[in-house]
């Protein structure tokens, strides 16, 4: 009997029974179908805007929507729908990138401290939780303070800020399956430490993971839009939405449309997100389903 | 039980030490003399020069942070307000009230909101009240806080004329505040309370509680809520400790003096004492908060108080 | 169990209501005399406001002060508070002379020296009478390392030369001779009068535990929402017509005019643009304007390539549409700035002109200057608005001239220490002329002494040294006057600055208020406001 | 017909929905039980069996599982057609129910004696003192010291525990007790205990039974009457004797094969080839055609008949339908 290709085809079947409950799920398929969209957007906005970001008109500042302005103008003249469009390139790649940041980072320390345990896990998780004691939307606001404000800069806050929450889960995941026969299997056969991690655990511990980074992606994109709510991060002309909101904030009153659109694109896309999230969730295990 | 709570509190020093660490190492990178901005931008170079020795700012890092800690553990003292020369822990005590009220509604607001829409989600599950309930909790934790506060005050402030849109003594001020803020925890716990709920329900024991002739409402709030409530505890504690140091965006966009504002507030100064001191707090706080959850699963859970023996 | 779960959300009511409750008892007390505004504005109706016998002032400011020890910090908001809790010597009457305040007359004996006769029986807000000890103990203070942020206002004060003549007569003398050093003592920080015992009793604490001679007193202070102050009923002068005062920090500009609408404060400072229409339109407000001393400008480290030639910076001055960009970004509000003077302080260079747009003449300088192709560059601002908006409109017509260019905003911190460091290019900062003396305008930003530390430029400009040090001796005269016009004169045409703006102060103000008059220094006097 | 049979079930149908489709957990499902009468209802799992436990009990997942068709007469009435607040009076009095996992079915965050109370003090109202007091004596009924009642199930072993339920199952002196393999989570030596004390419990109390279970040696210790359970069904029914004497399914006679002998000498059980059917998809006619040794075409067409094969024996399959015609 050929085990190798038997477990290789389980596993094949396994995320082909995910894609399916996923497909079911009508709301989950809706995220996905958004986060598509949004993707392609990011991808061909160029195309998609019919303006430039930046290309100002101060003839033709704070118009509300209209056939040429379909999201209307901002206080330079700016066409709201083409930032917009275009905002969305940084909040995919703030919110995919600082994820992979904390990913990368807290999963190594989650799978180093999950596998080896000991001291090294306690040293490891100490010091997650005295990251874990600081609030987010502070320890982020302290990086990116120290760090100068740039786009890179307010992946790196994110990211750092949210390492402790992948390691714990990471670890959980990395202690359930260490003792594990196959594990004990790959150890007698002499492999490396290394490549038991990355070949052997890592691939049976993604269903909580991709949960968590998808809704990870979504909490980053929210964190790094507060952060450009006051002030800290995004330079200017970049569209960034959360900065966009907070230069629509001082014209709310006549102006609301300025403050919606970039709202409303922000919601809708942590939405898909969500949905995405928890459908993926109830599609990798079923039986907190029924 | 004591014992337990003891060696708690005693395994939070090495973390407020850590939390210390990182952000007195933060901020050391940070660009921005403290004394330069103390003194004003049109100050003379002496005197920045002359307050910077004063202030120590001159010391090798490690230096700084050993004093630092030192007086930190040993006096208890985290120094005072390079701006206002006040005691930190004043600064932090003046503004504490507004940030605890705030969190304390929000999560009030979220407890005696949440608990009971997601009971009711969980037992009609599938039904149309769960699915819009569902629906609108995904959009509440998808709604950023900053973006729903400026609809509040759009429509509540600023059209109808109901309710202030900045300040924090008054009830009526609250509520904007409060909702905004809380929005995102009303989501989390119903979610949270209906998925526990929905976990719980499918135990034996909760059948076994049904095969004795039970009432459904019996079984429901006895059996059932008793057991759910534990992650629900878990849940809103974390909040909580969140809010209370994270309410940074809600007390901007509401003029509301807390902690999260004194800290972007101190940060922009430079008012260093003040930041790490207000860090700390927070740190503190949310690890507090996190041992009276610890405190509350005892009392509600017979099998952990079990385990503190 | 269910007995339990009740306990517990009991337990957390009742935890969350015992704190919110004592935290808010004080505020509240002390915001007592104003519900029977609160109420009006839950009812949202819009009459007239209620009782005459209101007694209460209510102003929403955007900043909270720092620190009312006016030795401690040097800013606007603080000032705002100190104007009303303090006294200086002298004063500014209308015609911006300086007259006698708590000094009843003074004398100048020689340039370097000067004499002030004290009013008698001023009184102290702790009961003690105004005495030259405390004067000369003030000064020493000021100029003491505690007083480091108004080195720059009193620092010309020798303290080993003050000399207490009698309980009433006081000698300063000054290091070096200056003309503006009178001009100085009226600034609300700088020239304000401590009372010794005062100071020395409440420690470190002063900074909240403030007393004067003002005709206002200290009463509470919820630090980031609002101080209370009281009449002082001891007041040398003339009593104000209500007894207490209320100072509101709301950091935004929409909410102060939201709850100036709804009656919640009766001044609201720093109006946005955009709710100046809205003010005036409703009868129960009204706007009040003033220019202000404070210029915004766009300029150059000019020690770093190619912003070391004068015809790159005379080519950005030509690029650069101020009166658009003053229109755009302000819509009506303030005005394009003529020169680093600002039109209300004396010696003002009308004559200059606004900077003229001509992308033509830009383009040949640039060629002459050997940048036919522009090049990039970085702009600095702080996270104030308007500024970002004026660099990104700034950015777009840079572009026309081929210069490209990358927005950074920076944090203040972050900016004064790049500034200090050189490592700026192209910058948007702002200056304010904070006593009413040319010499507080130019010195700082461009006098070489200064590089790094106010003179951002970098500028250095041995004519430019010589007519500033020129000027500080002279008193006023046609000679005076000359020097600083020509000063104006070189400064524009050798553009270390471009100068974009001068601020104005725009403040909403209920209908009901009366005799509220903005001083172009940003602190306005409060206690003369009648509330009809 | 009244009270000829405690309980009598007709052609009882559940059905689950379920993201994969229709499960068909019970199928014209038939069966009677006695009074005083020891069932044994025996079957792999996903048969059904404690499917149809559920069902009788109307304690089945809501919303997913369904009685899509059948009668359940208990005493003579159909539960099927019963009120909740009727249901109610029912359960716990009437008939009461031991679950299969005594470490989840006991309430954690509840002490045992109030669990136990809570039954008492459903349908045997009185003062505290005297639900307190018949709690004790439960207690001591199931072997487990009074003073024990104040402690919490955690701390109390698996077999503990089980007595513990079984002590709330029968505290109101049901007339009929479903044990849902009330041994299978338990110690060897432990379920020994457990199977003698329900033994003596069951005539001291003089309850009928049903015991589900998949262990025929379970069946052989305890039980009056077997029902061999397949696929949502019962395919053969007789008395503990006759059944052990000769079986006649193939199913059951696979059953009877790979018990473990462990007087002969073999290499390897002898198991029954093929796994369960899919409940979602259910082989057409008899639903164990595809693993049966003696598989006959009519097999995948209809659905085999009662065929009666001795007094109080009878059996679903064609087999002996034919045999039957001879």
């Amino acid at each position: 009997m050929n085990t190798v290709k038997q477990k290789k085809n389980k596993k094949k079947s396994i995320w082909l029974d995910v894609w399916r409950r996923l497909r079911k799920n009508k709301m989950a398929v809706g995220g996905l179908v958004i986060i598509i969209l949004l993707f392609l957007t990011a991808i061909f906005a160029d195309w998609i805007a019919p303006y430039s970001y930046e290309s100002q008109d101060l003839l033709n500042m704070f118009q509300t929507p209209s056939f040429e302005h379909w999201f209307g103008t901002d206080e330079f003249g700016r066409d709201i729908f083409s930032r917009i469009v275009y905002g969305s390139r940084i909040s995919l790649e703030v919110g995919f990138i600082a994820v992979g940041i904390s990913l990368i980072i807290g999963g190594s320390i989650g799978a180093i401290a999950g596998y080896y345990g000991g001291r090294l896990e306690n040293l490891l998780m100490r010091c997650m939780d005295v990251l874990l004691a600081i609030p987010e939307i502070l320890l982020a606001i302290a990086i990116v303070a120290a760090l100068g404000p740039s786009i890179a800069n307010l992946m790196i806050a994110v990211g750092i800020s949210s390492i402790p929450g992948y390691a714990r889960l990471v670890r959980a995941s990395v202690m359930s399956i260490r003792e594990q026969e196959f594990i004990e299997a790959a150890r007698a056969a002499g492999s490396s430490d290394f490549r038991i991690i990355v070949k052997h655990i890592l691939p049976n511990c993604m269903a909580p993971i991709i949960v968590q980074a998808t809704i990870g992606v979504a909490i980053a994109i929210l964190t790094a839009a507060g952060l450009s709510f006051i002030g800290l991060g995004i330079q200017p002309p970049t569209p960034e939405w959360g900065s966009m909101l907070s230069g629509g904030r001082s014209y709310i009153r006549d102006y609301p449309h300025m403050t919606l659109f970039p709202g409303i694109a922000m919601m809708v896309t942590i939405l898909a997100l969500n949905l995405l999230g928890d459908g993926l969730r109830d599609a990798l295990d079923p039986k907190l389903k029924n | 039980m004591l014992k337990y709570f003891a060696r708690r509190i005693l395994m939070l020093i090495p973390v407020i030490l850590g939390v210390a660490f990182i952000v007195f190492f933060l901020l050391y990178i940070t660009p921005g003399d403290p004394a330069r901005i103390i003194l004003g931008d049109q100050a003379t170079e002496e005197s920045v020069l002359q307050l910077r020795e004063e202030m120590g700012l001159n010391d090798p890092f490690f230096v700084r942070f050993g004093k630092y800690a030192y007086n930190l553990v040993v006096n208890q003292d985290v120094g005072k307000s390079y701006v206002t020369k006040r005691p930190v822990w004043d600064e932090i005590m003046t503004v504490f009230p507004a940030t605890l009220k705030l969190a304390g509604s929000s999560i009030l607001l979220a407890l005696l909101i949440g608990i009971p829409i997601g009971i009711i989600s969980a037992i009609k599950q599938y039904s149309i009240f769960d699915n819009v309930t569902m629906l609108f909790a995904l959009i509440g934790i998808s709604m950023p806080v900053f973006w729903l506060g400026l609809l509040l005050i759009l429509l509540f402030s600023v059209k109808l004329g109901w309710l202030p849109s900045s300040g924090y003594t008054t009830l009526n001020a609250m509520i904007l505040p409060a909702v905004a803020l809380g929005a995102q925890s009303i989501a989390i716990i119903t979610r949270m309370t209906r998925s526990s709920m929905l976990e719980v329900i499918r135990m034996d024991y909760i059948r076994m509680a049904r095969s004795k002739g039970q009432d459904e409402n019996k079984v429901v709030f006895k059996h059932a809520l008793g057991n759910a409530l534990i992650p629900i505890i878990t849940i809103a504690g974390l909040q909580f400790g969140r809010l209370l140091g994270g309410a940074v965006l809600t007390e901007s966009i509401f003029s509301i003096p807390g902690i999260g504002r004194l800290m972007v507030e101190s940060i922009k100064m430079r008012d260093f004492p003040v930041v790490q001191g207000g860090v700390l707090f927070v740190a503190i706080s949310f690890s507090l908060v996190n041992l009276l959850v610890d405190l509350l699963y005892a009392y509600v859970d017979p099998r952990i108080k079990s385990q503190y023996k | 169990m269910r007995k339990k779960i009740s306990i517990f959300l009991v337990g957390v009511l009742l935890l969350v209501t015992a704190l919110t409750g004592c935290s808010s008892a004080k505020p509240e007390a002390a915001s007592g005399a104003e519900s029977t505004n609160g109420s009006e504005a839950a009812s949202g109706a819009e009459t007239t406001p209620a009782a005459p016998a209101k007694d209460t002032l209510i102003v929403a400011t955007g900043y909270d002060a720092k620190s009312l020890d006016p030795h401690a910090t040097n800013d606007v908001a603080s000032s705002n508070i100190m104007e009303q809790i303090y006294d200086t010597l002298v004063v500014l009457n209308s015609s911006n002379e300086v007259v006698g305040s708590l000094a009843e007359k003074f004398e100048v004996i020689d340039e370097l020296t000067y004499k002030f006769y004290l009013k008698k029986g001023v009184k102290f807000h702790n009961g003690e009478e105004l005495k030259a000890a405390d004067v000369a103990y003030t000064f020493k203070r000021a100029t003491s390392p505690i007083g480091g942020s108004i080195a720059h206002i009193v620092g010309d004060i020798d303290p080993e030369g003050l000399e207490i003549v009698d309980d009433y007569t006081i000698i300063v003398r000054i290091k070096t001779p200056n003309s503006a050093f009178l001009p100085s003592l009226t600034h609300k920080g700088g020239g304000v009068i401590l009372n010794e015992k005062a100071v020395e009793a409440a420690g470190d604490a002063y900074a909240m535990n403030p007393v004067g001679t003002g005709p206002f007193k200290f009463e509470s202070w919820a630090k980031g929402d609002q101080i209370v102050l009281t009449r002082f009923d001891e007041y040398y002068g003339e009593k104000p017509s209500f007894s207490k005062m209320v100072i509101r920090a709301i950091p935004e500009a929409t909410n102060r005019t939201i709850e100036l609408e709804s009656g919640g404060v009766d001044i609201a400072y720093d109006i946005a643009t955009n709710d100046i229409t809205r003010i005036e339109e409703n009868k129960d407000l009204k706007i009040i304007r003033k220019m202000a001393n404070s210029t915004t400008y766009f300029a150059f480290n000019t020690l770093k390539a190619p912003f070391d030639d004068i015809k790159v910076r005379q080519a950005i001055e030509y690029a650069i549409d101020t009166e658009t960009i003053v229109q755009a970004v302000w819509r009506g509000v303030g005005a394009p700035a003529v020169g680093p003077v600002p039109p209300n302080i004396k010696y003002f260079n009308n004559a200059l002109g606004k900077p003229t747009y001509d992308v033509e003449k830009a383009k040949a300088l640039l060629v002459e200057a050997g940048y036919p192709d522009g090049f990039t560059a970085k702009i600095w601002t702080n996270d104030k608005k308007a500024r970002i908006d004026m660099c990104t409109i700034i950015q777009n017509q840079l572009a026309e001239i081929g210069i490209k260019t990358e927005i950074q905003v920076l944090e203040w911190g972050a900016y004064l220490e790049g500034i200090k460091n050189g490592d700026h290019e192209m910058f948007m900062v702002g200056w304010s002329t904070q006593t009413p003396d040319p010499d507080m305008s130019l010195y700082g930003p461009f006098h070489s002494s200064q590089k790094g530390k106010n003179n951002f430029s970098y500028y250095d400009n041995p004519k430019v040294d010589a007519l500033l040090e020129e000027g500080r001796k002279l008193a006023d005269s046609k000679e005076r006057q000359a020097i600083y016009e020509e000063l104006q004169t070189i400064i524009r045409e050798e553009a270390p600055w471009i100068v974009m703006e001068n601020s104005e102060t725009v403040v909403g103000v209920r209908s009901n208020i009366e005799g509220f008059d903005p001083s172009p220094f940003g602190y306005h006097v409060l206690y003369n406001v009648t509330i009809k | 017909m009244a009270e000829k049979h405690l309980l009598e079930i007709k052609n009882l149908t559940i059905h689950y929905q379920t993201d994969y489709g229709t499960v068909h957990a019970v199928e014209g499902f038939n069966l009677e039980v006695g009074n005083g009468e020891t069932l044994g209802l025996v079957g792999e799992t996903g048969a059904g069996k404690t499917t149809t436990a559920f069902g009788i009990m109307q304690l089945l997942p809501e919303p997913a599982g369904k009685v899509v068709a059948g009668e359940i007469y208990f005493r003579g009435e159909n539960l099927l057609g019963k009120s909740k607040t009727e249901m109610k009076k029912i359960l716990g009095k009437q008939i009461a129910m031991i679950f299969q996992d005594p470490m989840t079915s006991l309430n954690p965050v509840m002490t045992v004696g109030a669990q136990i109370e809570e039954m008492i003090k459903l349908h045997e109202p009185g003062t505290k003192e005297e639900i307190k007091e018949k709690a004790k004596k439960m207690l001591e009924v199931v072997g487990i010291p009074a003073v024990r009642q104040d402690e919490y199930p955690h701390q109390f072993s698996g077999g503990m525990k089980q007595r513990v339920v079984i002590a709330i199952a029968l505290s109101c002196n049901p007339m009929l007790l479903i044990a849902d393999e009330p041994t299978t989570a338990l110690d060897v030596t432990i379920q020994a205990q457990v199977l003698d004390l329900m033994k003596k419990l069951k005539d001291d109390f003089k309850t009928s039974m049903i015991m589900i279970t998949h262990d025929l040696g379970v069946v052989a210790e305890i039980c009056d009457k077997v029902a061999i359970m397949y696929g949502g069904k019962v395919v053969e029914y007789a008395t503990k004797e006759s059944l052990y004497t000769k079986p006649y399914h193939p199913y059951t006679v696979g059953l009877f094969n790979s018990i473990p002998d462990l007087d002969s000498e073999q290499d390897r059980l002898n198991v029954i080839d093929g796994l369960p059917p899919d409940p979602t998809d259910m082989p057409s006619g008899c639903s164990f055609h595809p693993r049966c040794p003696h598989k006959m075409p009519i097999c995948s067409q209809k659905s085999p008949s009662k065929v009666v094969v001795g007094s109080e024996h009878h059996v679903y399959c064609y087999l002996y339908e034919q045999e039957g015609a001879l």
